[in-house]
């Protein structure tokens, strides 16, 4: 096991309780939200994209990245949109401001 | 000197992605963790784009611009109501999109991987292929397009093992270096059809639960990526998104009262075929009129709308605001009590009335609003079935029985409008229905309201 | 900065994460023997102290690491022992064992 | 192969330590948490010894055997209540082993270290060193060995800003290699002064605080080994404990109804000097006397014990638990009401209580018993004075004002048990003890409970 595996395996383990940890309690309200915004965040794949894209390695993968840029930008642009479109939608009342948020 | 920015520009974007999830996670914050992930996302991207090894920003360009053309109007034109088949699409792309670059990078550097990095390639073009596949299938099945209902055949779960068991038989293979571009090939196009064929069992109104779950795979395919390249916001958002995903996905079956694995292998949903319907036969629903209907919303000074699936079937959210606020000018007071499963997604409910500008803090959870029940004089209930069914309570034969409900049999009258005798998801009849204190208004449930709207207003 | 010191570092940080997100909700009853045991792994630095000892570098690193093995090691013992015997006591009655735990 | 399975051993030793975190941060789960935490103590040591630089195992077998020795009795002998002088002893001898590596590792490589690795030893020898001291000196003043009243002069916040600024600038030289071996020990020798310095003006009843912070230096400290040394378990543990203790020590002056910044450097706990006493000072309290009391409670039916500081001062519990049981035996109930900050450390109460056996589903959470306070015969309050002083609801300008407190007032009658009229650790006087349906039983508690024990015995 060489070590930026190693290290590599530590950094999944310890991403993978912070994720764990941060969802556990969250109200079903926010399960579609959540779920919208964590397929945004799997977009990332963007990053690996844009090497495969721009590093001009072969024909197949600029061809292969290109595409992949594309879709993962698609998944990101729309995701975030969306998912900030639909939380907009949660708001409270005018009139009773200081309430305590419901639901 | 650039290699260390762009470092630091990757845990600086791992950073925001974990505070971005922290703040989704309750209701007050969740807007600000929006902007907190594409503030993530914006510096993993600018980071990436000065990385030494990218030489040609051509081709680039024109993924990112066509990218974003096709995604500006999939976020804001897509009606609320389509989210689950939006999620659904949405995966699609961004699987395919790790799915492309494994294959690149197996293409281009196959004889150079070491082991480690082979290990992570074949799992990030299995998971990748296994969930753009799915979540097409999935998203086919919620838009309607392809037959919601289970897909089965007999011997089909041994089908499916098997097929599962010769993948990973490949993927043995591709770990080991044997067989080239073919058998690399061959471990993508299996994990598609296996993608297909696990899917194709579950019924569309359990979609939202393997939607979570192939988001899962997803995350786990970029975070091979990231073990393949080396690129840490790879390994720790995928490693976020694996396991919140999965975590999501077992959380949402909990709320619909299921068992995971009832939901994944269970020839799940076929319930709804085979359950019996016609329980109450020889009893007699009485309807009502709108004209009457309407009389009695508007002299009632305590009103509880209870919305389900077939006001999102409807889209009659908007007149259902305007019902609101007819009787709220006449001094009643409306509520609505949110089911926390009612209609086919986590929150579907809260989407559409937010949808139509209805105040957040005037919905009601289900544990709020039970207790008080029993002091409203109209329980209005819009397109719901299962999520009132006192058979839940009452009766230990009932496939849902043991699932709390809204107890809207409790108030002291209940019009429901829906539109003939049809049961719901459950596929069972529902007593309420029966209940002497019950007027049913059949038609479409906007159709209905447009006309309690007319009429109230010509009181 | 080199590859292993920023690979430690998202290991720090995302550990940091963990801690927090698991004691962000911790009842005061627990704050004592919580104090308790992260004091008892805190005597974690005995693996740092073992090298020193053992490795046999210099007289001064070889007598310095066996007083810090000592002294970690009354640490680790003294405060597992401790741990465990506070929250030992933290018993329900016999009478009423179906009760959900108070307090 | 070999360092495959060191490695492997500290992956799984820091997940074990996660693991046990969690579990521990929940009262039903909280002894697996320990046993969790021992297994990977017990990996990591076991991956340690495996390595390949460790050539001489004569050393280490001598400290392990001592370490062990002395450390046995210090977990089985020492009293429940002398757990924070316990756990601060516990922390000098913690932060002594990083501070005491750090110096081997300087003293044996400073010619070859690299700029990180300078930067991670000057931070693990200053914030050893730190703790080292400050958590000495807070043993002291919780065993009162040390006067435990705030050690102030004029100017000195001044003094400890002037101090940490130097130590910042010998930390910058060591960085920088400047200075040799006598700027490294001037580093370790003035952190230790600071430790002292800035630990002495805090009042021995927010030692509490303190000790979690520098539990949280001492795991930062840790975690700086860690760097220093490429060494995985270190640097999660170290983080981990970095933070909960930062967290902790939040949570706890939070609980305490206390800023941070305000335990920490506002001439803190000198109000108990300051504040006045004589508020009450033509107001009389009424005495009864052991034989009344014991009267009293015999035939009570529901009596609610409040114990507090003094309960413990007294070492009064397991009297508590025998005059529990006599009442019990008489017929009547017996539950005790628990202050989240009663005593001088969080669940000081329990820990106590649970020594004496009483089992903890008698013992009521604030929040659970408060409603039901005024249904109670008798409130025995047993050495607690400002959790139960109604001046924190009543009278704005009091220092506790604002605090939730247990509210003993509306208990049908109450009997408190303390030497005399002093005050507690607020400094302020508390009108509940003036009230026509008090009545003070004056002595050590140990001996007031003891006579009651006896009287009620002899009815
Ligand atoms: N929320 C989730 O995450 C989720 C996910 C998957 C499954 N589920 C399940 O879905 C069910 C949700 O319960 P529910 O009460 O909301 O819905 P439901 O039980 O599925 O009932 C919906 C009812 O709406 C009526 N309807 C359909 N179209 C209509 C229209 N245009 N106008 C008026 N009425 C219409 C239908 O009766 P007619 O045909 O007679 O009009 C039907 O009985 C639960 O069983 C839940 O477990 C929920
Ligand atoms: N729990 C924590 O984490 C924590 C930490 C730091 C500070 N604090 C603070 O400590 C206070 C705790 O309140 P509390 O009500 O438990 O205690 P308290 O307000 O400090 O009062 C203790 C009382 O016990 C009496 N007492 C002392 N020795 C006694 C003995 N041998 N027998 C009988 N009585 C005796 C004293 O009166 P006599 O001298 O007249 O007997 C004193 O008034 C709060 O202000 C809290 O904020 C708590």
């Amino acid at each position: 096991m060489n070590l930026t595996t190693l290290m590599q395996a530590y950094v999944f383990v310890l991403a993978g309780f912070v994720g764990f940890l941060v969802i556990a309690r969250v109200p079903p309200l926010l399960h579609t939200p959540l779920m919208s915004a964590t397929n945004a965040i799997s977009g990332i794949s963007l990053v690996g994209s844009l090497v495969a894209a721009g590093a001009g390695r072969s024909v197949v993968s600029t061809v292969l990245g290109t595409v992949a840029v594309t879709a993962a930008t698609i998944n990101v642009v729309g995701g975030f949109i969306i998912t900030r479109r639909m939380l907009g939608m949660f708001k409270r009342s005018d009139r009773r401001p200081s309430d305590p948020p419901k639901v | 000197m650039r290699e260390a920015l762009v470092q630091a520009s990757y845990l600086l974007a791992s950073v925001l992605f974990i505070l971005s999830l922290k703040s989704l996670s309750r209701a007050d914050t969740a807007a600000r963790g929006v902007d907190l992930a594409v503030a993530g996302m914006a510096i993993a991207i600018v980071g990436t784009l000065m990385q030494q090894t990218i030489i040609d920003y051509r081709w680039i360009a024109l993924g990112l611009g066509v990218g974003t053309v096709v995604g500006i109007p999939l976020g804001t034109r897509v009606p609320m109501t389509a989210m689950p088949q939006r999620i659904a699409i949405a995966l699609t792309f961004g699987a395919s999109a790790a799915t492309l670059v494994g294959i690149a990078e197996y293409h281009d550097h196959r004889e150079t991987l070491a082991l480690g990095q082979r290990v992570a390639v074949a799992f990030e073009v299995m998971l990748g292929s296994l969930t753009v596949a799915g979540s097409f299938v999935a998203a086919g099945k919620l838009q309607e397009v392809l037959p919601s209902r289970p897909l089965t055949y007999r011997g089909q779960n041994a089908v499916n093992f098997g097929l599962l068991a010769v993948i990973l038989v490949i993927l043995g293979a591709v770990v080991a270096g044997k067989g080239g571009m073919p058998m690399f090939y061959g471990l993508v196009a299996l994990a598609f059809i296996a993608g297909i064929s696990l899917v194709l069992p579950i019924g569309g109104a359990d979609m939202p639960v393997v939607v979570a779950l192939l988001n899962s795979y997803s995350g786990l395919a970029s975070a091979a990526t990231g073990f393949a390249i080396s690129n840490n916001v790879l390994l720790v958002s995928g490693a976020l998104d694996g396991t919140s995903g999965f975590l999501l996905s077992m959380l949402m079956s909990k709320a619909m009262n299921r068992s995971f694995t009832n939901v994944l292998f269970g020839a799940f949903g076929s319930q709804t075929q085979t359950a019996a319907v016609g329980a109450g036969s020889d009893l007699v629903a009485t309807p009502i009129s709108a004209e009457d209907a309407a009389v009695q919303l508007a002299y009632a000074s305590n009103v509880v709308v209870v919305p389900g699936y077939g006001m999102a079937v409807a889209q009659a959210q908007h007149q259902v605001r305007e019902l609101a606020e007819l009787i709220e000018k006449r001094g009643g007071e409306v509520r609505y009590a949110i089911h926390p499963v009612a209609g086919r997604m986590p929150g579907h409910m809260n989407v559409l009335l937010a949808e139509a500008n209805i105040p957040y803090d005037k919905l009601y959870d289900m544990d709020e609003i039970n207790g008080d029940l029993s002091r409203a004089d109209v329980a209005l209930v819009i397109g719901a079935n299962d999520v009132v069914n006192p058979a839940a309570r009452t009766d230990p034969t009932s496939p849902i029985y043991g699932m709390p409900i809204l107890n809207v049999d409790e108030a002291k009258s209940v019009i429901v409008l829906k539109r003939g005798m049809s049961v719901g998801f459950a596929g069972i009849d529902n007593m309420l229905f029966y209940q002497p204190r019950t007027r049913m208004l059949f038609g479409d449930a906007k159709a209905s309201l447009v006309k309690l709207v007319t009429e109230i207003k010509a009181l």
